[in-house]
């Protein structure tokens, strides 16, 4: 177990293809490009594949095929790329398939995408939001488990900070639980039987004519139900005596987290609250962390987005104020101007005197 | 429904005997054929009267059990009409969105290797929505078959303009006819994929007769060793009659399509491993007076 | 009158017929017709006439399954009227 | 404790390299550490700029700082980046043989370290980013030179294995060069 | 002035022709086929263009283009194909065209993905959702105004029952209001000179070096804001004493209006809601028409997602319960059996007796 | 960078005087050519070092210049590294996503027939993401000349594999050099748009060399005037250095073009209304020695 | 010594040559050399020796507008040792 | 006031014919109208389906109704879904040429037409939805004659044009074919 110098998008590769991801599609995209390019070099020595997909949409049908035969299996590409993929990504929630996506996105302007998605219907993806390579790591392998236990997709929320920051981590090698028996997936094995398998996103069944969608549907509603129950993930911090609470996610957090610290050495009243799956996104766990708290403050790298969720936690019960706003960097790859301890620290300092802050 | 309720049928009706047909004979006799290919759960379906799409996807269940391949094939299916077979052919399937079956056998067969992938896509399907992915795999030479049933419209739809309606044809919304210039050119898909180095097999056969049949099944058969030896990409056009997107009436389908159709997307051979075959030779081979 | 040997026959699903004619052109002897009659449907379905040789050639066009095929032992002959 | 490092130069003098291989060794001497290089301008002479965080247990520190413990500067050339992130009393260890900018000596504790003519004597010109971080780490104690010497085999990449040995020469002649612990980094708390 | 009798899909065709729309590209999809259809026949008579495109993809790709130009243009689809869209609905709204999106939809499942998109980054489109064929014609014509005065997308959410409904209806010609000249549009003349244009979803100028998309997108977000404040729309009937105010949009509150009138004559004390605007959400219009309710009741059919929007405008001040749910006939078209008056209108009593309704 | 900056610099120091070039000369002289072509705002640009792509611009620009067409002409242009002469292109341009150009330039061309419109694409932006909207474009007949930069690689993401890399070649997701068994075979774009019924020009040149970049200039200047003529789809499609994408050294770009990519992708024309010639005939007159 | 007559000349840019090369080779009379001074950008530049003729080619191969030609209309000489 | 209309039969009846006959005579009376048609199965056989509200002022039906005034019965093979939104007291108007399911005649007020035969006699057997939707409206007075048949010219599509002459003689034959206003649909209230 020792512990290597990797760029997130190089630690990210390696738990994947740790926790037994063997099959890979995507097109290159800053900042995503080097997950793809880690994938295209590790994967074909554990016996993978990865294909340079010609395209995003190729990618995602790639992965579909992949999964459907019952391999671990994953894309990715930025939020431009996903926006692409979203009708099979709709569809594949559908069919139920275990995708896992690497979203590396130029900054947090595509929470609405990833947790509201813009396929079609009801659906929904488990999202996670790592806040450091340590925890891409860590969720990535969680990703792949979360993935099969609910056969549901499941993106990862990176960002160019994420995917491009070194940290010295150790990834974990097989000791994973035990996998449920994919006992829905094709091998190709059972026609000329009767019992041969159509896995579709209808609801299809074999032997029969027409298709039921609204008893399929229901059902898979009842899924998100649960999973919306049982799945949320969040963390806090100093929030039992805060005034003002701090929701950030990402690498956002990351900068709200430091400058708690270092406002609480201060003696400011002030916590944070990070949720680590946006969707589902830890509703109770905020309400709870925010009671009696004289503000919330959503640190956020975008035009106001996670701040509905945010709100619809708090249901009137504090006030509920942006602090943080639309930052890009030149290039528009989402290293804005916000990813500055000053600036984040300022920020939180207007929330606790109550001041406006401007985006 | 193009069937016009009121057309009288005309058949030869002549003094002979009607031979019963309501059950197997009485007489010794040898059964060469069945109902349905014995890769169907059942013969039910709610394709149009006149559709050559069941044609279509009884020669390549056939072909599939003859080869032996019954439990190692998995087909990805595309949206169209013939998806209504999903539920009644028993082979492993995997459904695919619109245009993107290709990348979905892709993925399969790299997980796979040894199972015999293929598609069946309609040309609107294929050759509109997802002519790309097609292209790339074919260029990729992923050993997976692409069946592609050409009937030049959307049929599921009701009927409209696709890449491969020729010229003239008319169509829900081409209603005078594709015209050239408003409307562009039909594409032969099977030239574009044949010259391609990825591409091992390539063909267009029709269902509009018993003789376009046997051809076709004899492609399918082709295509499919073609993907089982490993070489490469393989793919078979299969030209199938739509008389309700075409609007004419169902019984005049296998004519149409042998005389629209079938002028500009020539059936044949267009690449057997070396050899390489334009449609524009086999047109000039097959229909030397031209169309 | 005159005598026509049958070397084959078929059955029909006749209610599964959709009546689009296909197997009447396709038929190498010309022997299938279509029937007066209506199925269950409402579309008239295929009527076997002396002279089927089994070849088949009718289930291989036909989209709804409606055909088996049989081919004789010994040739059966029918009398027919000319 | 936490120590924030800003490397930067300007593009081809191995200031990510230097970076890496300072990162490699506090890794091996047991330490937590993050890194994150950036790159100006599509062009050869584009600044190259890295910001390293060691410390002792998790770090706190996003991967941007706004405020450093202490800088290496190989050109004075994108210098401004780190100066206005430095503490007052921070250690700024700096290639005297390229560096032509003001720095203010009386604010911050600066160490001048002839790097690019030390590795010129060695016959390894390129090298002058190794004996720049060496002795940077000898004057800190941020790493001690074993750490160096392997940090910089595991992170040069193997089709420039021919400088190992002019690497290795530069790491320790660079660590000799200077006065050891000068400005220790693990004693005492943050200066400023 | 006569009245015609004509299917939704119809009727919003000649709209959109008598507003000025002059190109249009589509690709057929139940329900939304005969909007193309019917483009297809009618654009060529008035010199206009209509494409019947390969995909949906290069449909969105032709309206850019015709859009670019300055011609009012259209494309559309159901959620299906406007998923694949995603990617350019965001880049255009970024790059201020106005776009006109006929979404035919397969019933109301695509809520999310009309007001949050699936595209990435900060952008909105405005969403109008007309509640029968009469309103369809008039919201068609206003999407062509609001586009061209916001610069920005508008799509008209419709559905299977709003596109075949036939209803009598007058199509007004051309009393439009007068044009804002588009002096953005790019016409090829003005090379050459220096003043060339660059019609890009960047910011980028003509003769500078390099981007600054900050600014360029705070701007479009402050245009965003702007649209928020000014051009929400909302349909209020029997609130001021109402104990349940239902909450419904598009061929759904046509359900619910009917149920609650005749709930009404039977005494009970509801009333009605019907954002026109999805988004903008009409917050503020319901916050106030739901004041003192005891219940607010959301009728949409899907799994919820509309409900949302109305949580963020009632913030806590009342419950608010669904009582519509996923329904589905079996071509998965969206008629689903919810669409019947019986079941609304007990759904709605379930709500007035304070009961939970099943979905 | 792929520039070593330790290697040092050959040239042939000869005894000759080294003329002063940093102003107009005294004597009396004519101008041939100036720094930037009239339709250029100015000259800088981030490209590489030895790029091709700024090359084939220049020929671009002054074609349209040379036509009288600078002031009737619509640009629709892709993502990739020549993206950033959009600020700097003296023409009406539209900026359109990584491989959807082609479909902006159709909508464009409807609208205003009349105009000049043309796509400026990468390999990757039309062979890969967008290779059906060309194809599409071509086979519908719309009167716009798509022009594709070929480089083989994805230049601006870092030099990965294209649709067009060619076998053996190295990029940075086939670092062991393209191998046709696990990534499949390049494309010959040219033969597939040339083919098509819509398209009335195709051809593909190379900037490799002055003779290429001139040759190259006449194949624009033909395009254009085909869709000037209304007759439908014209291509052409130019071999330009990446030696960044490449891993070779700066220098060795245009011989690497010429002996790796033009050694696949033959230079000439594919195309002229009705003369179809396929690439494999022009290697075979161009090449007749093999790769 | 040999006298080498120049038809036309050029003006380099100098300051914006990336130092690629491209137009050594494609110069004809082979009269471009790349110089041993490196320019703002820190890279070698072509210099001019005797005998251009004014073709142009640099300008054609040069992908960063650094050249503009002239051709003399009297050709210059230039007295050169060998 | 609002009369709801449910009309059904079989595919190739031309039900959505008539149908939109009747919603065009009554757009001609001034009415406001609102028509859905459906359709099961893809085969020919399949159920033929139409909901028709008339109305005086902006109507409030939504355009699938749980409950009717009347509906006009081509066939009995889809008659099942009319007759359980038929209110009390409501209007049926049948063919009962080919009508052969059960209908309760104290609940509703039952109207037989032998459309088939009227519409054979006068040679042209598909006409037999005109002759029964003709009918239909003398009963109920809900239009003219004289407004269906403008109303059949505007709807007949141009491809069908020989049918002009037979389909008139067919509404008008249809709508002498019974005894007017026994149900009249815009006097006194819904019937139940
Ligand atoms: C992305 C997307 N766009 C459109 C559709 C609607 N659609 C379903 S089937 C079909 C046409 C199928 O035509 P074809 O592939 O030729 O097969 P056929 O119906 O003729 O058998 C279309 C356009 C869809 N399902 N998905
Ligand atoms: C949908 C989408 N996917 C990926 C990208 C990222 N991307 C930008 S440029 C580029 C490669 C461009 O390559 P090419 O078209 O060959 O042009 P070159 O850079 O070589 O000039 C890619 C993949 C993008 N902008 N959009
Ligand atoms: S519409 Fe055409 S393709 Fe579809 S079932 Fe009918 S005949 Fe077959
Ligand atoms: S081909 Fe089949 S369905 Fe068609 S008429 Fe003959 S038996 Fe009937
Ligand atoms: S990466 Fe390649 S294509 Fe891009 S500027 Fe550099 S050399 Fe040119
Ligand atoms: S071609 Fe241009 S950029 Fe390259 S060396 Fe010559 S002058 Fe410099």
């Amino acid at each position: 177990m020792t512990r290597r110098l990797m760029e997130g998008s190089e630690a990210m590769v390696e738990a994947a293809i740790a926790a037994g991801c063997r099959f890979f599609a995507g097109y290159p995209m800053t900042p995503f490009t080097e997950v793809l390019e880690h994938f295209a070099a590790k994967l074909p020595e554990v016996g993978g594949v990865c294909i340079n997909a010609e395209s995003e949409l190729e990618a995602v049908g790639m992965a579909w095929g992949a999964l459907a035969t019952g391999a671990r299996a994953a894309t990715g590409s930025t939020g431009q790329g996903l926006a692409l993929m979203q009708e099979s990504f709709s569809e594949m929630t559908r069919a139920e398939l275990p995708l896992v996506v690497f979203h590396m996105a130029r900054g947090q302007g595509d929470y609405f995408q990833a947790t509201r998605g813009g396929g079609h219907g009801d659906y929904r993806h488990i999202v996670l939001a790592p806040e450091n390579v340590h925890e891409g790591v860590a969720l990535t392998q969680l990703a792949f488990e979360l993935a099969d236990r609910w056969r549901n997709p499941v993106q990862i929320y990176g960002d160019y900070l994420l995917a491009h920051t070194a940290e010295a981590v150790v990834i974990p090698t097989s000791d994973q639980p035990e996998r449920p028996p994919k006992d829905w997936a094709v091998d190709g094995s059972l026609g000329g039987s009767g019992r041969s398998r159509n896995l579709n996103p209808l609801g299809m069944e074999k032997g029969t004519k027409g298709i039921e969608p609204e008893p399929f549907w229901k059902r898979l509603q009842a899924k998100h139900d649960e999973i919306a129950k049982t799945e949320t993930r969040c963390d806090t911090e100093s929030t039992d005596d805060a005034d003002v609470v701090v929701v950030a996610f990402g690498s956002m957090a990351r900068f709200a987290r430091h400058a708690v610290r270092e406002l609480r050495k201060d003696g400011a009243r002030v916590g944070l609250v990070r949720p680590i799956t946006l969707w589902p996104f830890p509703t109770d766990a905020l309400a709870e962390a925010c009671e009696g708290v004289k503000r919330v403050a959503v640190l956020e790298q975008n035009g106001g987005q996670m701040i509905d969720d945010v709100r619809l936690s708090i249901l009137g019960r504090a006030p509920v104020d942006p602090i943080g706003g639309i930052s890009s960097d030149a290039a528009g790859f989402g290293i804005g101007p916000i990813f500055n301890p000053d600036n984040v620290r300022e920020r939180i300092r207007g929330a606790l005197e109550g001041r406006e802050v401007a985006a | 429904m193009s069937r016009d309720p009121l057309r009288v049928i005309q058949t030869s009706v002549t003094q002979s005997p009607v031979i019963k047909t309501d059950q197997p004979p009485s007489e010794p006799a040898k059964q060469k054929g069945r109902f349905r290919p014995a890769l169907l759960l059942h013969e039910d379906h709610d394709l149009c009267p006149g559709c050559g799409e069941p044609i279509a996807i009884r020669l390549m269940l056939e072909v599939i059990e003859e080869l032996g391949q019954a439990q190692n094939s998995i087909g990805v299916i595309g949206i169209g009409c013939y998806t209504a077979f999903t539920s009644s052919m028993d082979v492993d399937l995997v459904q695919a969105l619109h245009g993107r079956a290709p990348s979905v056998a892709t993925g399969a067969k790299r997980m796979r290797p040894d199972s015999l992938i293929f598609t069946l896509q309609g040309d609107g399907d294929m050759v509109n929505e997802g002519l790309q992915e097609v292209i790339h795999t074919a260029a990729r030479g992923e050993s997976v078959t692409c069946i592609l049933l050409n009937n030049g419209v959307f049929g599921e739809t009701g009927g409209h303009m696709t890449a491969t309606t020729v010229l003239g044809q008319r169509t829900k919304n081409s209603i005078e006819g594709r015209d050239a210039d408003y409307h562009g050119y039909p594409i032969l898909i099977g030239d574009l994929l044949a010259q391609l180095g990825g591409t091992v097999y390539a063909a267009r056969g029709s269902v509009h007769d018993a003789a376009g049949v046997v051809k076709t099944k004899n492609m399918l058969r082709r295509a499919f060793e073609s993907q089982l030896e490993g070489g490469g990409f393989s793919f078979v056009e299969i030209l199938t009659m739509c008389p309700t997107g075409w609007f004419v009436p169902t019984a005049e389908g296998p004519g149409y399509l042998d005389n629209v159709l079938g002028a500009v997307h020539a059936t044949g051979e267009l690449k057997n491993h070396e050899r390489l075959v334009t449609t524009a030779q086999l047109l000039a081979e097959t229909r030397p007076s031209g169309p | 009158m005159r005598t026509v040997e049958s070397r084959g026959t078929i059955t029909v699903a006749v209610d599964r017929c959709k009546g689009c004619e296909l197997c009447i052109p396709a038929c190498p002897p010309q022997v299938l017709r279509m029937s007066t009659d209506r199925n269950e449907l409402g579309v008239p379905y295929p009527e076997l006439l002396p002279g089927c040789t089994g070849c088949g050639a009718c289930l291989l066009v036909c989209p709804d399954f409606c055909f088996e095929i049989y081919q004789y032992e010994t040739p059966v002959e029918y009398e027919v009227n000319v | 404790m936490e120590r924030e490092i800003l490397l930067s130069g300007v593009g081809g003098q191995s200031v990510q390299l230097a970076a890496q291989v300072l990162a490699h060794a506090a890794i091996h001497e047991g330490r937590q550490v993050m890194l994150l290089g950036t790159y100006g301008g599509t062009m050869r002479g584009g600044s190259s700029e890295s910001t390293l965080v060691v410390g002792d247990e998790a770090l706190i520190s996003p991967p941007i700082v706004s405020r450093c413990w202490s800088a290496i500067a190989m050109h004075h050339a994108f210098w401004a980046n780190s100066t206005s992130k430095l503490r007052a009393g921070g250690v700024i260890v700096l290639n005297e043989s390229l560096f032509e900018a003001e720095v203010d000596r009386d604010k911050y504790r600066v160490f001048d370290v002839p790097a690019t003519r030390i590795a010129t004597d060695l016959g390894s010109p390129m090298a002058a980013s190794m004996v720049l971080v060496a002795a940077y780490a000898a004057l800190t104690d941020l790493v001690g030179v074993q750490s160096l010497v392997e940090a910089m085999r595991e992170s040069v990449p193997s089709y420039r294995r021919q400088h190992l040995e002019s690497n290795e020469k530069a790491l320790r002649t660079g660590y000799d060069s200077v006065e050891p612990g000068l400005a220790p980094a693990w004693k005492g708390d943050c200066a400023g």
